[in-house]
């Protein structure tokens, strides 16, 4: 209701959009290059966190959800929250199994 | 109530006679329309989240299990196809984005323009995903169909690939987990492959609808959706690569 | 019972409205190109009376075979066949859609105040797809069944068993997307369709329980998909992820399945707390006591109810720590259902008690829920599960919530309704003698089954030793009287449609929206979008309005 | 008595055999279990009666003749906070008490004596460490602590003994384990609860609980002359597993002599305890985990020997306490006819010699 005679949303600028387009070009060359050194565990820690960058730029820009409604980055939060829980969940009882054996 | 769309019984009065023909009847403004199609396609997205979901637990824990087959497996996905595909991708997205801001902007022509790239781009990617998946089956990486553990057991019987990595052989019992590795990678990048088809398919649709002028007389919900799912599907690309491909390079 | 709020117009001048939804067009293809909620509600509501009674005669079958504890009237096999399908029937077409697919399709919009829900076409197509799922596992079922169990279980149903595990799959992964479409539509209904003066703490507590099971619906089923999507697979390609003698995990498979399962039971209990919200505020003229608290128990049920799903999987194989914190979040997600039926309880507290055929089975489910209820928390008690699980205590369990519960909530909901759907009403006697007829059934049937789970009597099994046999007796006994209590409805509601009573604008004389209009309502539900001024459940302001009716003659 | 009538006698004999009520408390555990199983039928009853109190109480008090004109109330956060407390702490009480059942149960006692269990459709295979097979029945002596060992051949069994009130999951590719104390001598029942298939309801067997004395007998009479150790040596000797195990300094494989319940650093530097599951794996699967200091040149014995024959193994494995039987295995195809002390189960794993101790 706040505001009822605006159902125009924002508009992104073209410039924004060739921006994060570049970021994200340079994202995946900087990720496949982080592939060739040897960072042992921190490998898929660095991969997937610019994947996680990446990720949330395409969320925000190119899909509007920083000038979206808080409905849709709630119902976006609500969303990873339950994927989440999901991966969380069901890796700790992996992971705990082998407790209590030493 | 920040959401909260409940109608403004002036606004509806007073717009009741000029609907534009795109309103749905049951709808009492344009607003409420783009509102509510806009939040129900985030809940289709949310469902893709959790359908995807499974698909990356059942790999994460297969990889913790196989992490050396994982590896192995890695080294003979094309690192260069890999990265172009995701330029490409990541291309098709922006192009996608240009085109829901031509639609805004109402320009048709940029429009048209927008989509037919989107269009070509997310063609490529798929031609690129089917060498890619030509090359597997020449190698016999296609579990299920033609699987041999052979690379695996014994490198260097891929002089290329054992040049670059100098793969030690797996034990055996390691060895046939990397069509686990392989079973996880047809899964995950042909679903995400469907969900390109079905993409493409809608751009087709939309392309000529476009040409009749659809997206462009201010009513842009379609073409705005349809870019959330194809951006949607960009993401889900962004962590299949480093996933799949990016597991271990430096030999 | 003589006492009674039912007020039907005067018989000899009252007739059906000439415009309402079921006028509006005639022909076949009127009904299967529609985009009414309340046609496609009509549709959904003859097709789920069909799948319940291929489930109930599957149920039938079992319980015969069951009288003795040798298998002798069918093979192992074909028993294995039987009560896997009428697991699946019963929950998948059935259970899961029976509530929100009819009741709650034809009445959210309107208690909401909108014309339709907001994806018409998504509705219809989610009815297609639930029809084409139905064919599917019919289909599946007359070329040599399916028996995995309704549960699927891997490896047993990757690579051990050849019957039609694949078009089975098939058929719960098209059905789980009819009731995601389902699903998602109520939630952008609720959200974006509400009218004016509509506020969240207004809407009836029937939409803030399909609302958090909606969100269930649309978080937890494509686990399922995939997980099917996968599991079928794994078949076609002999690989997978599941079996072991392939590498993979049949524990995998169990936490996928469970994360959608354990929430599918939310789905399938929520729509009915509302149901009973509604019917037991109406027949005792008052406001739900500690509305807010209900609201938010269904929304505290759906978050929860998410992350317990390893109380399914207690001994098998999980972590020890695991079970634990499984554990413990079934007992906290418990204490919502408890909240509920302690509020139904009180709010006939200084109510004006009526016992219409709706009110009754609503007591009948607030009885035989918490007995459900309760039992699962026994399962969820670690310990006691040892014992327990997979024995017929879980089988009791689970049709005491599911039949006891769902069932009695949808029968309720739909004596409740029904005059307004159709504008008639049923010969009340005989349904009061109906929902009687069913409470004793039941409880005939599955008591006896929480002694048989006690005595360590498995589940699925075609014969057993013979000193559980007394027990099955009665549960057999029990289960033809339920049938003849689940078959009277379908008599008696059919011969309304042409022979009952008119029903009038409002026979129950409750508040919500939709009983404001007439009916059966028009097409496009109200004459003109209604301005919400007061809150749910104001039979305050319903007696303002009728005198302000009565004053205007 | 009979002379009433002999139909209805007979009848009533009949009705009252086949008619149970109260499955019998044979082990340790099952009185515990009930206790808790009986308070919460209480708990379930002072609730359901408090339910149907309320419900029932207010319909005749309030029902419309007697009271025509409702009261309009809100709520009480009084009364709301009492019905969600009330149940939450019981409820509590009921998740602590069955956690502290459900972890004994399923922590392995101490000292007990292991008893490998083998489900496939459709039926239960039990392997006695004195080399006693049976097939759906297991033979136990009373008051003595026994551990099952189980893993399943192809799909998921569950193995049940209600009288004892356990339960474990047979898993393929996995062993489980579940441990009980029976209390009474008797014959049980024993199910398969996991839905395995066809001949799912078949898949039954008894538990036969015996007096030490008799239980002694039973093994003497049932031995089939090897111990499941010696059965899993000549094994060893003929899958060559001991042309790389064995004591000469040009060992290709590391030394299995006390590896059982060892700490062994793997070439990933993690750590990992040599416990069944440990074994089972080295065997089946040996470069998942590589030990230090070795390179991955084991072969896979995957499909080359049954679950028995790895249980053989593993329980060879676990025998091994001094170079002197690995010597033997050298130096002898032909076995040694007998080791007393190994015979007898209850001194099978001599917890003493053991770096960790039993409480793994
Ligand atoms: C509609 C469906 C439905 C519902 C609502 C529930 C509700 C609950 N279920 Fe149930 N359940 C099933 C359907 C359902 N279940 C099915 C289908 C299975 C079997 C699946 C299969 O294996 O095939 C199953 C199995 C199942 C198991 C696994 C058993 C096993 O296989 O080992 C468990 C274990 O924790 C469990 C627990 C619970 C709990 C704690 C609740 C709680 O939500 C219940 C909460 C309600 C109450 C607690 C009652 C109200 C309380 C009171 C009125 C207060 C009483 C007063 C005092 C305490 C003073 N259920
Ligand atoms: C919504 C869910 C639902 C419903 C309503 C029911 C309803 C019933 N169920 Fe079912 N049941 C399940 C869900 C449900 N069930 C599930 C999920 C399982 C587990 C499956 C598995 O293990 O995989 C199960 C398993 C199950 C078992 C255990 C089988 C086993 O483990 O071996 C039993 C045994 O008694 C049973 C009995 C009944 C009975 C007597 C009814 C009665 O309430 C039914 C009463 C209805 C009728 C009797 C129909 C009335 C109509 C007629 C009589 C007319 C007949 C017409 C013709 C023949 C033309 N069910
Ligand atoms: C070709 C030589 C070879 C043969 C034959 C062989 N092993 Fe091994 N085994 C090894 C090596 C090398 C290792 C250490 C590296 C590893 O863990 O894979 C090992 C490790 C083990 C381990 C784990 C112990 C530890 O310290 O990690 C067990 C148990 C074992 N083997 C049992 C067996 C059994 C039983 C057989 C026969 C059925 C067998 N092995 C046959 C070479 C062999
Ligand atoms: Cu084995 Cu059931
Ligand atoms: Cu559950």
């Amino acid at each position: 209701m706040s505001e009822p005679h605006a159902p125009e949303h924002h508009i992104v600028s073209p410039k924004v959009y060739l921006a994060i387009f570049f970021s994200l070009l340079v994202l995946t060359a900087l990720t496949t290059a982080a592939s060739f050194v040897e960072m042992y565990v921190f490998n898929v820690v660095v991969a997937l966190a610019i994947a996680v960058v990446k990720a949330s730029l395409v969320v925000l820009f190119f899909m509007h959800v920083k000038y979206s409604s808080k409905l849709t980055k709630l119902t976006l939060a609500s969303g990873l929250f339950v994927f989440l829980g999901l991966l969380t969940m069901t890796l700790a009882d992996y992971i705990s199994r082998a407790w209590g054996r030493w | 109530m920040s959401d909260s769309t409940a109608i403004d019984n002036n606004v509806a009065a007073a717009t009741h006679l000029e609907h534009p023909p795109y309103q749905r009847h049951h709808f009492e403004t344009i607003a409420q329309q783009f509102d509510a199609t806009n939040f129900a396609m985030w809940l289709f997205l949310l469902t893709e989240i959790m359908f995807f979901g499974g698909l990356f637990t059942a790999y994460l824990i297969m990889r913790n299990w196989y992490y050396p087959a994982f590896v192995e497996g890695s080294h003979y996905l094309s690192i260069v196809w890999g990265t172009t595909n995701t330029g490409v991708l990541i291309t098709s997205s922006f192009t996608m984005a240009m085109g829901v801001w031509c639609a805004e902007t109402r320009r048709k022509s940029g429009l048209i323009l927008c989509l037919v790239l989107t269009f070509v781009l997310g063609i490529v990617f798929l031609c690129i995903k089917g060498i890619e998946w030509h090359g597997e089956w020449v190698e016999h990486h296609v579990p299920g169909l033609n699987y041999s553990v052979q690379n695996f057991v014994n490198p260097a019987s891929n002089p290329e690939v054992y040049a670059e990595y100098h793969d030690k052989p797996l034990g055996a019992d390691m060895a046939v987990r990397t069509e686990e590795y392989f079973f996880l990678y047809f899964a995950m990048t042909g679903m995400h492959a469907l969900h390109m088809i079905v993409g493409i398919s809608i751009l087709v649709f939309m392309i000529f609808r476009a040409r009749a002028g659809a997206y462009t007389n201010g009513h842009v919900t379609f073409v705005e959706n349809f870019g959330l799912y194809w951006h949607f599907v960009d993401i889900i690309w962004i962590f299949l690569f480093p996933l799949l491909y990016l597991i271990s390079r430096h030999g | 019972m003589s006492a009674t709020i039912l007020a039907l117009p005067d018989q000899s001048t009252a007739r059906i409205p000439k415009m309402n939804y079921l006028s509006k067009e005639n022909g076949l293809l009127s009904w299967l190109l529609t985009g009414d909620h309340k046609r496609i509600a009509i549709l959904y509501l003859i097709s789920i009376t069909f799948f319940f009674f291929i489930g109930g005669s599957l149920a039938g079958l079992i319980r015969l075979e069951l009288l003795t504890p040798q298998s002798d009237l069918m093979a192992a096999d074909t028993y294995n066949k039987v009560f896997s399908m009428h697991g699946l029937i019963m929950v998948f077409f059935f259970l899961v859609p029976s509530v929100p697919a009819t009741i709650g399709n034809f009445f959210i919009p309107m208690m909401v105040g909108a014309k339709d829900l907001a994806l018409p076409k998504i509705n219809l197509l989610s009815w297609y797809l639930y029809i084409l799922a139905g064919g599917l596992m019919l289909y599946t079922m007359c070329t040599g069944g399916v028996d995995t169990g309704w549960t699927f279980t891997t490896p047993l149903s990757t690579h051990y068993l050849n019957t039609n595990v694949a078009g089975a799959a098939l058929a719960v992964f098209v059905a789980g997307f009819s009731s995601i479409f389902t699903g998602l539509n109520f939630v952008v209904t609720i959200h974006k369709m509400r009218c004016p003066g509509m506020t969240w703490f207004r809407l009836p507590l029937f939409v803030w329980s399909h609302y958090a099971a909606s969100i269930l619906m649309v978080l937890g089923t494509p686990v399922l998909a995939i997980t099917l999507v996968l599991v079928i697979l794994e078949r076609i390609a002999h690989i997978g992820v599941f079996d072991p003698a392939y590498g993979g995990d049949p524990l995998l498979f169990q936490h996928l399945f469970w994360f959608y399962s354990h929430p599918a039971v939310y789905i399938m209990i929520l729509p009915g707390f509302g149901v009973i919200s509604e019917v037991v505020s109406t027949f005792s003229r008052k406001r739900v006591f500690g509305y807010t608290a209900v609201a938010f128990s269904s929304v505290a049920i759906a978050v929860f109810g998410f992350f317990v799903w390893a109380h399914h999987m207690f001994i098998m194989g999980i972590s020890n720590y695991a079970a634990l914190v499984f554990s413990l979040l079934t007992m906290l997600v418990a204490v919502p259902s408890a909240i509920k039926i302690f509020n139904w309880a009180f709010t006939l507290y200084k109510g004006s008690v009526t016992f219409e055929t709706p009110m009754l089975y609503a007591i009948g489910f607030m009885g035989l829920f918490t007995i459900g209820g309760m039992t699962g928390v026994f399962l969820g008690s670690t310990g006691t599960d040892i014992h327990l699980t997979e024995t017929y205590f879980v089988v009791a369990h689970f049709h005491f919530v599911m039949v006891g519960g769902m069932l009695m909530a949808f029968l309720s909901g739909i004596h409740f309704w029904w005059p307004k759907m159709t504008g008639r009403m049923y010969p009340e006697k005989i349904s009061q003698f109906a929902a009687v007829v069913t409470y004793i059934g039941f409880n005939l049937t599955f008591f006896p089954q929480f002694i048989l789970g006690m005595l360590g009597m498995p589940r699925r099994y075609a014969s057993y030793p013979p000193e559980f046999q007394v027990l099955n007796v009665f549960s057999t006994a029990g289960a033809t009287v339920l049938g003849v209590g689940y078959l009277l409805p379908v008599l008696y509601l059919t011969w309304s449609l042409k022979y009952g009573q008119i029903a009038g604008n409002n026979p129950w004389q409750a508040t919500g929206l939709e009983w404001q209009v007439q009916s059966p309502p028009l097409s496009e539900n109200f004459p003109e979008i209604p301005i919400m001024d007061h809150e749910a459940y104001d039979y305050e302001w319903l007696d303002r309005q009728q005198a302000k009716e009565v004053a205007s003659v | 008595m009979s002379h009433i009538s002999p139909v209805l006698w007979q009848f009533l004999v009949k009705w009252l055999t086949n008619f149970a009520i109260f499955p019998p408390e044979a082990s340790r555990i099952a009185a515990q279990s009930d206790a808790l199983f009986f308070f919460m039928v209480l708990v379930s009853l002072i609730g359901l009666t408090t339910v149907v109190l309320l419900v029932v109480g207010f319909s005749i008090l309030y029902r419309k003749e007697r009271h025509p004109h409702a009261v309009q109330i809100e709520g009480s956060t009084l009364l709301e906070s009492t019905w969600t407390i009330i149940p939450l702490g019981l409820f509590l009480i009921i998740f602590v008490w069955g956690a502290l059942i459900y972890f004994r149960v399923y922590t392995p006692p101490a000292n007990a004596m292991n008893i490998y269990v083998v489900g496939k459709q459709w039926m239960w295979k039990i392997e006695h460490p004195g080399g006693q097979h049976e097939i759906n029945a297991l033979h136990i002596p009373v008051n003595e602590p026994v551990q099952l060992t189980i893993i399943s051949q192809d799909v998921f069994h569950s193995f049940s003994i209600p009288a004892f009130r356990i339960k474990r999951e047979a898993i393929p590719g996995r062993y489980t384990t579940v441990g009980f104390e029976a209390t009474q001598v008797g014959t049980y029942h024993l199910f398969c609860t996991q839905y395995c298939g066809t001949d799912h309801s078949h898949m039954t067997g008894e538990v036969v609980v015996m007096s030490r004395d008799d239980y002694k007998k039973w093994l003497a009479s049932s031995t089939s002359g090897m111990s499941l150790a010696q059965d899993g040596e000549r094994l060893f000797a003929s899958l060559s597993c001991n042309a790389c195990h064995n004591d000469t300094p040009n060992a290709r494989g590391p030394n299995l002599v006390n590896v059982y319940d060892s700490r062994l650093t793997l070439s990933t530097g993690e750590t990992v305890t040599a416990d069944d599951a440990y074994l089972r794996q080295a065997i089946l699967n040996p470069s998942e985990h590589v030990t230090q200091g070795y390179v991955p040149i084991m072969p896979t014995y995957q499909g080359q020997i049954s679950e028995e024959g790895v249980i053989a193994l593993v329980e060879y494995i676990k025998s091994l306490h001094s170079n002197y039987r690995v010597q033997q295995t050298l130096n002898t195809t032909a076995l040694v006819p007998q080791n007393q002390e190994k015979a007898t189960p209850a001194g099978q794993t001599p917890s003493g010699q053991k770096p960790q101790g039993v409480g793994r």
